[in-house]
């Protein structure tokens, strides 16, 4: 059963992987040749902004899942930090304590994920199940149903404005800054190599003298800690901290991750898929919300490409060996 | 997966513990007073001569799609844009998030609309959209539920807060007969509308001829058919002795009335507020609801399309005192804030209910 | 060496640990109840408890469904899409239009097992986790009914009577809902406890690899698992409809986590092969009584979403920590020959 | 043994996975009433033709025939449903199911309303363990049975199934003299009632006390099926490794240096318990003993993947930690580890990533791998150890046996350990390659590395290790020198009893 299977499993993720670039590529240009509008600098700023949550939380969730876990408590992070943002905002605090206070707020969360994971030994599934009900529902302790508003003007627009009088996003340097940090340590790093090799066998990482719980603990860390940045910077973008901010949003993370080409039982995956995989959802998103197209389309759309970024190398793999024998 | 992690985690802590106890920084109290809001130009003087024009691209957008109050709502805005030989185009969220309603409003400012008829999830969180959607030369016109008064040029009003306030408390004491327990059965927290009102109820209720009404407790049923139902019920559980539920929002009370019509409170317990006839017909008819009041609707989105058509065309520019004309319902003037008042709330019992189709 | 007198087949400690394990659910309800009693007597008045025995008939029929999936050690997210499908498709079936309750439930249950199909196909032959075919049709499910309704909202008033009252009416004070949910239960609990297929979906999720050696019809047996969870979905949609007599393309987003907080508190393994839809049904009614509760007790109704959250957390660990022990326990029982 | 047509007759098969051709044109009858052994080495395909009469594999050519009649067998069901029953090596329970219905699955005594009645489910259980001779609980779950007994409750649903074919697959392995007479008897009882026994282990006496007749694979492809009344021990082995013994290993005599690896008192319950030993520097020991004993355990308990209740590790005088294979490592451990697949590699990862895995971090520059000097590292071990791949980013995988051992090999000596622990380091792997692992051994004895080595191979113990450490439950039962260890000997220590080779 290995060898052949083997073989193409590397040709199946190398050619997902440059199938789904191409696929983006190519419904960039399509969408910007047929849709009015997509392709002028403002809406290129409005694209930036609208992914922005997706793309950083898609980062380490991209590592979690290499490893083989899986974290769904990502977008109750956000709203946490969201809410306490608000709170502390509420309370008086200065801003440039809120926002460091915020991070670590994440990175708390993502320890008691990992805490879970990996000290206790629970499925990962179950626990951030339970951490996106608790998280959500502290965030709406916190807050409650109210929204807080009226953050400075400097962090808003910085926020929402563009670098010098390019039409390129001030947020887009975080989204490439954080791109290239987990991309280089995923794919150039002992870190990297560690990930890849605990998500393909765990037991054969722990011969080799990894550190599996350790490394899958600092990954939640590292996935709460950019759950909180991302909580910030949607508190910032809308001025507005919210306990439902970014609800529902893991189910896009995975999503994106997912089409990126990353196998969800772990030790497959790479950075560049998933950032492709994350703007062709944000970016058809928007080509059919400019093209009229309703919402409701786009829910099917994104369903049916989850499934079939699994199914169509599945079904390629099977007509292969079919014709073979 | 290195050990310098932790000292990392705990020199972030530190430095942000410093700034604090260094008092430095931003805080609210510092930008309440800086933030001046944004202004935006509202261009050339109003010339209530000039003609409306044609092919107006006018665009609705509510806080979410799939609710019956919308549909009639936007379905009067429709008839008015046809009317004025304009462009009707309804887009919306499934979610009734703020979030999804900047996308769209982004999604607006590229399509290069004339209008933006919106009803807003959150007054804040749509500002700057708004603002850029109106330094592209839109005109944003807000109904049903208003965003902060710095980003839109007019609000249509269904009815004067003070109005509605008054007419609930009204109902509320004549189902009650005048002393006992009543409740309300809000939307969010946070609505707007609905807070305003409920002040003004509150006001009303701690003058001398109500003294004998109790407001025991304001639920908040979100806006959610079955939140709703569950905080009604949750209701009449904790206050055995209540009279009457005010739901000033057309999702709680038909919520509410389902649930009493079929438990062992109806007759018992008074069910009031703003309601759609459809909605509440059965309600009415089986004697769960005696009296409930709502302005027409379709009304509201037919009047925010005439406002934003004179805005657009330049014969009003949303300062007070301006007076345009809206079609079948005659001329409106604009009031402080840009406010514009559709007019009294219509009291529907069973009486009258059968005359109404929305 | 002689033949051994065997001992009587007593109960083992593992029963009896299972059996605890629902056991703590129970008392957890039984204090819950109490404290809230204490400070509102109401809330144990016939009234309140239809209400929340209502409350719980949905969450409990899609519960039992996904325990069966989970207990083959799959999961199937899209339960609330399949719930909402059906439910508009049985209001528009109704709309003006009186049918007997009877073909309305089997219609919604046919909606349902579609849906699982749909569902199960993709899991066993197309090779996909059940994780990622669920979520994509969590999405694609509400995607076709938001499509179809289109907006619209079809309303109690134009739903016929008999339909309503199927929702709300009692039989000796027990609503038919409730009723429905009970016969749901006591069926699947009984199969899956008593039938060979019950066993083998077990026995898929104790050892996908053991199965398939044991000549297991693993492939059947997940579409089945599927099928099932889909149809008691569709059936909780007609439920839904009964009850709530208001339908939208909305009706029951967001479900899926509670339904599967709701089997995993009542004792289902994640990674299946252990637990029973009796937990699954005790967690549905712990959680809406939590609900129910929290309202009556006046706690923030904000508290609700934290406390399943810590409830999930804290089953998932005593599971855990109680599993450690027995298997220390089992390991000192071995067996010896005489 | 009764005459006329087979009850199963094996004809010509073959199976490939891949490029690797497991089993060649294999062809044999077995009789019912008739208990018939299959031997070969570790890898001459034996468990490939079980899987394949077990319905899990399919043979690419070849027929299998029931009672004359060509059998489809394409799924496990159709196996048992044709009366073939199979008791794996790895017992396969349900973990979570009762030891009863782990034995009924499929086959539930049923009452009324056809639910399964439990009680009689619960009483035939108690009557195959009566028949078996040994009590387990049918009402526990399977989760926490020690191997033995998961063996005896895989025999149970064998015998539960009144099985025309059974096939045992090393069923003996982890059993205790007594259990093992006492599955005889019922092999034996069952042999008369007329059914077809295919038995397959590695102990030679059991072969003999049981059975008739045996088979002899070697690479895949039959060599010969004879009488056992016709054929000695000696004979059989020969046919099996298909050379001369001696030759094979290749041990320098070399005069034992310091003590590298010392363990005292070393405890982890209920595994082993107070083992104590050193290793020398230039020293092969090897750790025998029957599976099951704890001697896999010991040695990952020492390289830190298993943790420890008690007792002490030392390299070269300097205690480890428990439970930090990351420190054995920095003190010049290595654990060439027993299961290939699962522990020594990282299946779906390049070669070069497998070889670079342990020393990524000091492989790396200020932090970063850039992919050269892992490449080239790798390219470097894996030509000191003569490994065959196309290119370096195949997926390890996707080689040999031979290949990935040497790949495994290759990652732990470029660590440069001063203690290379070994644990079946011969497994499943060719001829050839066996012989280069072999001599790889000895030269890194000859240059100083100590080397520990757990193996169930006897001829490869006796041939590679200056001394032999015997495990029997958990306990070091003897040392022998070079000069004492014999087979018998070894034996004698592995069992408790005297063997009768």
């Amino acid at each position: 059963m290995s060898a052949e299977l083997t073989v193409t499993r590397t040709a199946r993720l190398a050619n997902w992987n440059v199938a789904i670039i191409a696929i983006t590529v190519l419904v960039l240009i399509v969408a910007a040749a047929t849709v009015d509008s997509f392709g002028t600098s403002r809406n290129f700023g409005f694209l930036v902004l609208d992914l922005l949550p997706i793309a950083l939380v898609a980062l380490p969730m991209t590592l979690v899942i290499v490893t083989g876990e899986i974290d769904l408590s990502v977008a109750s992070s956000l709203g946490l930090s969201s809410a306490v943002m608000g709170y502390l905002w509420n309370a008086n605090q200065p801003i440039e304590t809120i926002i460091p206070l915020c991070l670590l707020l994440g990175a708390v969360l993502g320890a008691v994920n990992g805490f879970f994971v990996t000290f206790l030994g629970l499925p990962s599934l179950a626990v951030t199940i339970g951490t996106l009900a608790l998280y959500r529902g502290l965030a709406f302790v916190v807050l409650g149903d109210s929204a807080v508003a009226d953050f400075p003007a400097l962090y808003t627009d910085w926020v929402t404005g563009t670098i010098g009088g390019t039409p390129i996003p001030n947020v887009l340097i975080v989204i490439v800054v954080l791109a290239v940090v987990f991309g280089v340590v995923l794919h150039a790093t002992p870190v990297g190599r560690a990930v890849f090799a605990v998500g393909a066998s765990e037991q054969a990482a722990r011969f080799a003298g990894l550190r599996p719980g350790r490394l899958k603990f600092w990954l939640y860390v590292a996935s709460g800690l950019v759950a909180g940045l991302a909580g910030v910077l949607w508190t910032l973008r809308y001025s507005s901290a919210r306990a439902d901010n970014g609800a529902g949003l893991e189910l896009a993370v995975v999503a994106a991750v997912l089409l990126g080409g990353v196998s969800i039982f772990g030790g497959r995956g790479a950075l560049p898929g998933v950032i492709a995989g994350v703007v062709l959802l944000g970016a058809l998103q928007n080509a059919l919300r400019l093209s009229d197209v309703s919402n409701e389309a786009l829910n099917v759309v994104t369903g049916v490409l989850l499934i079939v970024s699994v199914l169509a190398p599945n079904l390629a793999r099977s007509v292969l060996q079919r014709r073979r024998t | 997966m290195s050990s310098r992690k932790p000292q990392l985690v705990a020199a972030l802590a530190v430095a942000a513990l410093a700034l604090t106890a260094c008092g430095g920084g931003t805080t609210k109290s510092d930008t309440a007073a800086g933030n001046t809001p944004e202004t935006v130009s509202a261009g050339t003087k109003a010339d209530p001569n000039a003609p409306l024009k044609e092919g107006l691209k006018i665009a609705y957008l509510p806080k979410q799609l799939n609710n019956p109050y919308t549909d009639v709502e936007v379905g009067g805005g429709k008839v008015a844009v046809e009317e004025i030989k304009g462009e009707y185009k309804l887009v919306g969220p499934n979610d009734a998030s703020a979030s999804s309603q900047v996308s769209y409003i982004n999604t607006l400012i590229q399509q290069q609309q004339d209008v933006i008829v919106v009803a807003a999830n959150d007054p804040n969180a749509v500002c700057p959209s708004l603002n850029q959607a109106r330094k592209a030369g839109i005109k944003v016109v807000t109904f049903d539920s208003d965003a902060a008064k710095t980003c839109r040029d007019a609000f249509i009003n269904q009815a004067s807060t003070q109005g509605i306030g008054e007419s609930l408390v009204k109902m509320a004491s004549e189902l009650a007969g005048g002393a006992g327990e009543i409740a309300i059965l809000s939307a969010t927290p946070n609505a707007t509308n609905q807070n305003s009102w409920i002040k003004v109820m509150q006001t009303e209720l701690a003058k001398p001829e109500n003294s004998k009404l109790k407001l025991v407790k304001i639920a908040y049923g979100n806006d959610d058919d079955q939140k709703s139902f569950t905080e009604a019920q949750g209701l009449l559980q904790s206050y055995p002795n209540l009279k009457v539920i005010v739901s000033p929002t057309t999702v709680g009370i038909a919520a509410a009335s389902r649930y009493v019509s079929a438990s062992s409170y109806k007759g018992k317990v008074a069910i009031t507020g703003l309601g759609l006839p459809n909605q509440m017909r059965q309600y009415v008819k089986d004697g769960t609801v005696k009296k409930f009041a709502l302005w027409n609707p379709a009304d509201i989105g037919y009047l925010a399309a005439y406002a934003g058509a004179a805005m657009s065309s330049g014969q009003i520019t949303g300062a007070e005192g301006e007076k345009f004309k809206a079609g079948k319902l005659g001329e409106y003037t604009i009031g402080a804030d840009g406010e514009i008042v559709l007019g009294p709330p219509t009291e529907f019992t069973a009486a009258n209910i059968d005359q109404f189709d929305f | 060496m002689t033949a051994v007198d065997l001992p009587a087949p007593r109960r083992s400690s593992l029963d009896v640990v299972l059996r605890a394990r629902e056991l703590g659910i129970v008392l957890a309800l039984v204090l819950l109840v109490a404290v809230t009693t204490i400070s509102n007597p109401r809330f144990v008045s016939g009234q309140s408890i239809r209400d929340i025995l209502l409350g719980t008939a949905i969450l409990a029929v899609l519960a039992v469904g996904q325990a069966v999936v989970v207990i083959t050690r799959n999961i199937d997210l899209s339960v609330g899409s399949v719930l909402g499908l059906s439910a508009f498709t049985v209001g528009t079936l109704l709309q003006n239009n009186n049918l007997p309750v009877l073909p309305v439930l089997l219609a919604g249950a046919g909606v349902g097992v579609v849906c699982g199909a749909v569902n199960g196909v993709l899991v066993r032959y197309g090779n996909v986790p059940a994780l990622v075919v669920t979520l994509g049709t969590l999405y694609v499910f509400r995607g076709i009914t938001y499509f179809w309704a289109g907006g619209s909202q079809i309303n109690a008033d134009e739903l016929p009577a008999a339909f309503l009252d199927f929702g709300t009416a009692t039989l000796v004070g027990v609503p038919y809902l409730v009723l429905l949910a009970v016969l749901v239960l006591v069926v699947t609990g009984v199969v899956l406890r008593n039938y060979r297929m019950g066993r083998e979906l077990y026995a898929m999720g104790s050892s996908p690899q053991a199965a398939r050696l044991a000549g297991i019809a693993v492939g059947r047996r997940t579409v089945g698992a599927f099928v099932v969870s889909g149809a008691l979905a569709g059936l909780a949609g007609v439920l839904f409809a009964a009850r709530f007599g208001t339908i939208d393309a909305a009706a029951g987003t967001g479900y899926e986590l509670n339904v599967v907080a709701a089997v995993v508190v009542g004792g289902v393994a994640v990674f299946g092969g252990s637990g029973t839809v009796w937990g699954a049904a005790l967690g549905a009614l712990l959680l809406t009584t939590i609900g129910s509760a929290l309202a009556v007790l006046e706690i923030n109704q904000f508290w609700q979403q934290a406390i399943v959250g810590g409830l999930i957390l804290l089953a998932i660990g005593a599971d855990r920590l109680v599993a450690v022990r027995v298997a220390a326990g089992l390991k000192k029982r071995g067996s010896h020959v005489s | 043994m009764a005459a006329g047509t087979p009850v199963l007759r094996v004809r010509a098969v073959s199976k490939s996975f891949g490029a690797v051709a497991a089993v060649r044109e294999v062809s044999f009858d077995l009789y019912g009433g008739e208990a018939h052994a299959l031997v070969g080495e570790n890898g001459a395909g034996k468990s490939t033709i079980v899987k394949m009469l077990a319905g899990v594999h399919r043979p690419d050519s070849g027929t299998i025939e029931l009672n004359g009649v060509p059998a489809e067998l394409h799924t496990p069901a159709d196996a048992k449903a044709a009366g073939i029953a199979v008791i794996y090596q790895e017992p396969t329970l349900f973990p979570d199911l009762t030891v009863a219905e782990n034995i009924a699955m499929g086959r539930q005594p049923l009452g009324r309303f056809k639910t399964i009645d439990r009680a009689a489910m619960v009483r035939q259980a108690a009557q195959l363990f009566t028949r078996l001779g040994v009590s387990i609980d049918p009402n526990r779950p399977a989760r926490g049975l020690s191997i033995a007994d998961q063996q005896l409750v895989e025999i149970a649903k064998a015998l539960s199934a009144d099985a025309r074919v059974v096939v045992m697959d090393e069923p003996t392995a982890a059993l205790t003299g007594v259990e093992v007479e006492r599955l005889f008897a019922v092999a034996r009882s069952l042999r008369d009632d007329g059914a077809a026994l295919m038995f397959i282990s590695h102990r030679f006496e059991e072969i003999t006390a049981l059975c008739e007749r045996v088979t002899i694979m070697r690479d895949g492809r039959h060599v010969s099926t004879e009488l056992l009344a016709g054929i000695t021990v000696d004979e059989m082995v020969r046919k099996m490794v298909g050379r001369d013994l001696g030759a094979l290993f290749p041990k320098q005599d070399v005069t034992p240096g310091a003590v590298a690896l010392s363990v005292r008192d070393l405890s982890r319950d209920p595994v082993f318990k107070d083992v104590s030993f050193d290793v020398r520097a230039g020293e092969i020991v090897a750790l025998a003993g029957l599976i099951g004993s704890g001697r896999s355990e010991v040695v990952q308990s020492i390289f830190g993947v298993d943790p420890r209740d008690s007792g002490t590790v030392e390299i070269a005088g300097k205690a480890l930690r428990p439970s930090s294979p990351k420190q054995a490592m920095a003190a010049g451990v290595a654990l060439v580890p027993e299961d290939r697949r699962q522990q020594g590699l990282v299946m779906e990862l390049s070669i070069e990533r497998n070889v670079t895995l342990p020393r990524s971090r000091s492989l790396s520059r200020l932090g970063f791998l850039t992919g050269g000097r892992e490449r080239r590292s790798a390219r470097e071990w894996t030509e000191r150890l003569t490994t065959k791949y196309g290119r370096l980013s195949d997926e390890v995988g996707t080689l040999s046996g031979g290949n990935q051992q040497k790949v495994v090999l290759a990652k732990w000596l470029a660590t440069k350990p001063t203690v290379l622990i070994v644990d079946e380091p011969t497994r499943g792997i060719d001829v050839g390659t066996k012989a280069e692992v072999h001599r790889l051994m000895s030269r890194l004895a000859a240059e100083g590395v100590a080397v520990l080595m757990v193996s169930s191979e006897l001829p490869e113990v006796l041939g590679m290790a200056d001394r032999v450490l015997v495990m029997r439950e958990g306990r070091l039962v003897a040392e022998l020198d070079r000069s004492e260890a014999t087979e018998e000997s070894v034996m004698f220590a592995a069992t408790g009893q005297e063997a009768s080779l």
